[in-house]
């Protein structure tokens, strides 16, 4: 716990006619830095991402950013004020190319209106210009995918896919970037490149992150602080040594298969 | 469809659809002296195809009777056809595509709606005149239509001589008028109903029932609280008449029913089945089998085609003859075959005799021929009987 | 042959027209269209025109359905609005026709959003259903209003410009073709900016597209607008090609045409829209050039026309949704990219 | 009086109601098994109609062998549409599948023409025409015999899918394909049968409407109608055809006789509206969770 929180998420229960998602669900996530939630399956980690969204409005408790509450926001409300985020099955658009994906992040920030946009004559052509080049100067070149850049979207290979959604919830200029299991489903290689790439975001361009992941091994190098979820509670939260000692944590793993890597883990830790 | 002639004239026509495709080339206008050309939008297909086949058949037939006796001063008629599925836009290209390929004189128009668009267009090139298939109220207008005509009357007038013929037998009568949700068939209602109050006829009930609909029940109900003596169709070829009359006998009403025109035609009436019997309507023409008086031209027809032949047929046939005659009288006239001369000639018509097929002769003052006569359908004859004289508005 | 691409900046590579085959084609394309009116017959003029404004209105229906994803079978409807507005004004106030174009497809976009308001809580073929709705109750009104002449329709006045009547396709050509040039050029514009990219947003993934910052309703309706913007306009400009306006003048089964136009076209391409209307349009004149062929092998040719047309209208929706989804456009590029590789091909 | 006549166009509107009714629950039936909107179902009951009217009058059959034989036809039919045109486009959008029914209408109404001309005709008579009295209000007797006919129809088809084998595979089809197939449903086949008994049904439903009205290639339509009837009652809910139905019917016939029969179209779409933004899927239709 270094900055003040960026996020603050107190008490917030969200339920789909009896199922309880989420029920009275509080953490904090500080600014600047990597904050993880883990969980097993169905602990809630994505109806959380999707509440603080936006998408689904919680039945009770409050989500504050940048010391504003998001009551009432609506979801492209919260993406204007800087909330970015990527999904774990992957929301890239097919019918647009991977540059145009990613200019599609910058929507929000954009003012061109209908009657500009059809004659595309002053406002609508700089805009698009100056959105154009800074893409390809801080993006592109950033995370390494110029050679993609006119490619459609359903040719590329999943590492590839998740790198331009990665890029496009940074044309989003997030000021927090929650990422829903950014490395899913990787090879150990493309893990690390984007492991790296996390980390160079969070330095480079200062911006918080918020991430969901299975990887264990990635949450707990990369991670400042993690955060734990099971049935839809907070179980544990805390550095990633404090939660892996967590009884509770470890117990909640039981029986996931998940729990096996967790020990592993600790054993490695020990070692 | 097996004559050889026609054949050659079909040819010729896809030939010039040929030379139009070739873009660049503009039409061959027709030198002065040469064919007189007979345009025409005709549906051959689609919801009014019943009649336009027919239309097609007639004025081919009496033209070939015109050609074959040597044409107008030895000039011929040319008939060069589309089809328009019934479609204005349809009509209107086939317009564009014939005028661009010949210099027509005469057209044959397949609706009100083609009529009335046209119109501005016919003004402006000055060079022909127009009938058609649409008998609207709208279109008898000299002022407004001045180089259109048809020939017969128009809806009011239609109805005007069959509410005429109620007043006669039966005074003060009461009459509903059914018609269809549709331009055709609002097209008289309104001046119709001025003419029954002159004549002291009482409208009771008019029922509007949506163009193509099946079931009328409800119509019928309302029909039947209205309990009318007359009840005159208007705006439908077929359905939904016999349904409506089926149910309304069934219902024990004692009502007398009529048609106009396109309702008219022998096939259709027959169609209604049993409750075919007694249909009565307004006609202008004799019927193909219609042996009554003298009548050379039908006599013609029936050598030339020996099965009946429809309303639609006989509607074609007349109005290329009073094209015809439009003609002959502008060229007797030594003047230029122009819209206005030949609609001159055309208004000249006076007494003219159709060879029998008006039962009376005829004069054009206006945009229309203001006669007709009640049929009324005999079952046992299949055929549709003169019950009343020639009626003249 | 074609190889590489060597753009300096920007702005070259965000052109429409990136490259100079491409401009040349066009430039040549455009001295085509200008020259065309004066070698070509009024029958050829007269297709030309209707080609365009079917353009004009497919592309409108194209950037809803095409790249929105809203299905509409309203587009006729929408025509309608625009025809008898520009009707109206001309027959009362005789206001200069480009005022009369505009008011009228202003209307129609407004009654576009009107339309398009279910569309947030109402999806897929349940919109489709509703656009059906709309244009009933339209026809309704314009069919039973005095003000538009009831069932009989509108005759109207010819567009005069400069004292000069535009009642000819000769001369309405320089209008009709003009304006739908602009109005594509406008749609293609338009999909280069924020608000393409939030329209195909919404068809590809629309609740994604909520969280990425692109309020749905706002672009929803904006689509419904533009849309029916393009429908208006072009309704207007067919009330100056045929100067009468009946209520049989845009029935359901014309919505159902630019439908099919954009499908056998392409959908979500802008040269899918203008392929498809052209296409579509002149495919009924072909058959009829075929049936003048067929008539002396084949005498009733003429007379079983109208079915075959209903057949081949409704064979190429299916067989284009079945063989070639992405229309004649992906034909197109298929052709295209054959050729820049020719003779070198792979 | 005006009780009767009240009466009397009430009975006339469920009367017609019936015959929607019976027409939209073909419809459900291929949307609840295969989630395809078959907007071609006017012209499959058009079609029923021309096959009746060709066993009949062209080969001089019977009309009461003639009509199952028109029965068959739409079954035949349906299952050739599903083999051809439906199966090559599984997991294409909706509004493709939609849009091939479309092109479908339009083949269908173009054959018809081709073969029968473009004039309505009337079916030979083969119902008994003595009016109907229902205490003091007249039924046209055909319409009474529609509304036997549909409602026994409609009362097998609840039957069916309550009871039987079929009928449980069918639900399972409709809440997932995916998963009915994984327990050993034939699920291509649940979509044949489906289809060869929607299209059965909508070929009766046409000789009956055929029988009131007369046929005619433009008599498709009349799916439009149907239409409305399906999506107010909900796109997959049986029980909602047979209320949008009749309410439809209902509808249609009480705006016929105080307003006026131009009134009758306005109404019912006027009445979709209002409904579809107060319920989205309609009266008894299912809703669709969203997912991200």
């Amino acid at each position: 716990m270094t900055a003040s929180p960026i996020l603050e998420v107190s008490g917030v229960s969200l339920a789909f006619g009896g199922v309880r998602a989420l029920n009275d669900v509080s953490f904090t996530v500080p600014e600047g830095a990597i904050t993880a939630v883990i969980g097993p399956n169905g602990a809630g980690k994505t109806s959380l991402f999707n509440t603080i969204s936006g998408f689904y409005r919680p039945q009770s408790g409050s989500i504050r950013f940048a010391g504003e509450s998001l009551d009432g926001v609506r979801a492209p409300q919260r993406a204007a004020r800087g909330l970015a985020r990527t999904f774990q099955n992957i929301a890239l658009f097919r019918g647009m190319t991977v540059l145009d994906n990613i200019k599609l992040g910058r929507h929000a920030h954009m003012r061109t209106g209908v009657l500009d946009a059809l004659f595309y004559w002053g406002r609508a052509q700089k805009e698009e210009l100056e959105l154009r080049a800074e893409i390809e100067e801080r993006i592109i070149d950033f995370l390494e995918i110029q050679h993609i850049r006119n490619a459609s979207v359903g040719t590329l290979s999943y590492g590839l896919q998740k790198r331009v959604e990665l890029a496009r919830a940074l044309a989003m200029r997030p000021r927090i970037l929650m990422l829903d299991e950014p490395v899913a489903g990787m090879n150990r290689e493309e893990t690390e490149d984007m492991a790296r790439f996390i980390l160079d975001v969070k330095e480079e361009w200062g911006v918080t992150i918020l991430m969901v992941e299975h990887d264990m091994g990635m949450v707990m190098d990369i991670s400042d602080h993690v955060v734990v979820l099971n049935f839809g509670q907070v179980i544990a939260s805390g550095t990633p040594r404090e939660v892996q000692g967590n009884d509770a944590v470890v117990a909640a793993y039981l029986g996931s298969g998940d729990v096996g890597a967790i020990a592993r883990r600790i054993k490695a830790e020990a070692a | 469809m097996t004559n050889t002639n026609l054949d050659r004239r079909q040819l010729l026509a896809g030939t010039a659809a040929l030379a139009g495709m070739t873009l660049g080339v503009r039409p061959l206008a027709a030198q002065d002296g040469g064919d007189i050309v007979l345009g025409g939008s005709i549906p051959l297909t689609g919801v009014f195809a019943f009649a336009g086949v027919g239309i097609h058949a007639g004025i081919q037939d009496y033209l070939k009777i015109l050609n074959d006796g040597g044409g107008i001063k030895g000039r011929k008629i040319k008939y060069v056809a589309e089809d328009t599925a019934y479609k204005v836009d349809a009509s209107v290209a086939a317009f564009n595509k014939i005028t661009s390929q010949e210099k027509v004189s005469l057209y044959y128009g397949d609706s009100t709606g083609f009529s009335k668009t046209i119109n501005p267009e016919l003004d402006r090139r000055g060079s022909m005149i127009m009938a058609g298939a649409s008998f609207a109220t709208e279109l008898n207008d000299p002022k407004k239509f001045p180089l259109q005509f048809m020939a017969g009357p128009d809806y009011t007038e239609m109805f005007g001589i069959l509410l005429r013929y109620i007043a006669k037998e039966k005074p003060g009568a009461r009459v509903a008028f059914v018609y269809s949700d549709s331009e055709f068939g609002r097209d008289p209602i309104a001046p119709s109903e001025a003419v029954a109050k002159e004549l002291k006829l009482s409208v009771v009930e008019k029922i509007v029932t949506p163009p193509g609909s099946v079931d009328v029940s409800t119509e019928v109900l309302k029909l039947r609280r209205a309990n009318p003596d007359f009840t005159i169709f208007h705006g439908y070829v077929l359905a939904p008449i016999p349904e409506f009359v089926a149910q309304a006998k069934q219902m024990g009403m004692k009502s007398q029913f009529m048609g106009t025109f396109w309702t008219m035609d022998n096939s259709t009436v027959q169609r209604m089945g049993d409750s075919a019997d007694g249909f009565m309507g307004v006609m202008p023409y004799r019927y193909y089998y219609d042996k009554d008086g003298s009548s050379p031209m039908l006599e013609k027809i029936r050598q030339m085609r020996p099965e009946y032949q429809s309303t639609g047929y006989l509607q074609g046939f007349v109005t290329a003859m009073l094209m015809a005659e439009a003609v002959k009288r502008t060229l007797d006239a030594g003047k230029e075959l122009t819209g206005v001369n030949l609609k001159a000639g055309l208004n000249s018509i006076k007494d003219f005799d159709t060879g029998g097929l008006f039962g009376v002769p005829i004069s054009i003052p206006g945009n229309s021929v203001p006669v007709g006569r009640i049929y009324r359908f005999d079952a046992k004859a299949k055929q549709m009987q003169p019950a009343s004289d020639w009626i003249k508005l | 042959m074609r190889i590489g691409t060597l753009k300096t900046s920007y702005a070259a590579d965000e052109a429409l027209f990136d490259t100079p085959t491409q401009r040349l084609l066009l430039g040549l394309l455009a001295l085509g269209a200008i020259a065309f009116p004066f070698v070509a017959s009024p029958y050829w003029l007269f297709l030309a025109c209707l080609c365009a404004i079917n353009v004009a209105s497919a592309t409108g229906l194209n950037l809803l359905t095409g790249y929105t994803g809203l299905v509409s079978l309203g587009q006729a409807a929408f025509m309608s609005v625009g025809a008898y507005t520009v009707a109206v004004l001309e027959i009362r106030l005789g206001t200069p026709f480009f005022i009369n174009l505009l008011v009228g497809a202003g209307l129609a976009a407004m009654i576009g959003i009107l339309v398009g308001i279910p569309s947030l809580k109402v999806k897929g073929l349940y919109l489709a259903i509703a656009t059906i709705a709309a244009s009933v109750i339209l026809h309704f009104l314009f069919a039973h209003w005095s003000l538009t002449g009831e069932s009989r329709g509108l005759s109207m006045p010819p567009a005069r410009l400069f004292g000069l009547t535009l009642d000819q396709p000769f001369s309405l050509y320089w209008l009709i073709m003009p304006v739908t040039c602009l109005m594509v050029l406008g749609a293609a514009n338009l999909l280069r900016t924020r608000i393409g990219r939030a329209f195909i947003a919404i068809r590809d993934r629309d609740i994604s597209a909520e969280v990425l910052g692109i309020p749905l309703l706002r672009y929803k309706l904006t689509s419904f607008a533009i849309s029916s913007f393009y429908a208006g306009l072009a309704g207007g400009l067919w009330a100056y090609f045929f100067r009468v306006v009946t209520p049989e003048s845009f029935p359901l089964v014309n919505s159902i045409f630019y439908l099919a136009a954009i499908i056998v076209g392409g959908m979500g391409t802008i040269l899918g829209g203008i392929l498809g209307a052209v296409f579509m349009t002149l495919v009924p004149e072909l058959l009829k050039f075929v049936a003048n062929w067929a008539t002396p092998i084949y005498p009733d040719a003429l007379a079983a026309l109208a079915p075959v047309r209903t057949i081949v209208f409704g064979g190429l929706i299916v067989g284009f949704l079945i063989f070639e989804p992405r229309g004649l456009a992906e034909i197109w590029r298929r052709l295209r990219r054959f050729f820049h590789l020719w003779p070198f091909r792979t | 009086m005006d009780t009767l006549f009240l009466a009397e166009v009430t009975l006339a509107g469920l009367g017609a109601g019936a015959l929607y009714a019976l027409t939209g629950v073909a419809f459900v039936l291929i949307y609840k098994a295969t989630r395809v909107v078959n907007l071609a179902i006017g012209e499959i009951l058009m079609l029923g109609g021309y096959a009746f009217l060709g066993f009949a009058a062209g080969l001089g059959l019977s009309p009461w062998l003639a009509l199952p034989l028109a029965i068959a036809a739409g079954g035949a039919l349906g299952w050739l549409v599903e083999r051809a045109l439906i199966r090559p486009m599984l997991g294409e959008s909706p509004i493709s599948v939609f849009m091939v029914t479309i092109g479908l209408g339009s083949i269908l109404a173009g054959v018809v023409q081709l073969g029968w001309g473009a004039d309505p005709l009337r079916l030979p008579e083969f119902m008994p025409s003595t009016p109907v009295f229902i205490g003091e209000a007249y039924l046209a007797p055909k319409v009474a015999i529609g509304f036997v006919a549909a409602a026994v129809v409609i009362g097998l088809f609840l039957a069916l899918f309550r009871f039987s084998r079929g009928g449980v595979a069918l639900k399972a089809t409709a809440a997932d394909q995916g998963a009915a197939y994984s327990v050993g449903i034939d699920v291509p086949r649940v979509f044949s049968v489906a289809w060869i008994l929607a299209c059965a049904t909508a070929a009766g439903a046409g000789v009956l409407i055929g029988a009131i009205g007369g046929i005619s290639p433009t008599m498709g339509v009349f799916g439009l109608s149907v239409l409305v009837v399906v999506i107010i009652g909900g796109l997959d809910s049986i029980a909602g055809a047979l209320v949008g139905g009749l309410l439809i019917g209902l509808v249609e016939a009480l705006a016929g006789a105080f307003l006026g029969g131009e009134f009758k179209l306005v109404v019912t779409f006027a009445l979709l509206l209002v409904l579809l933004m107060v319920r989205p899927y309609g009266l008894f239709g299912t809703h669709e969770i969203e997912r991200l």
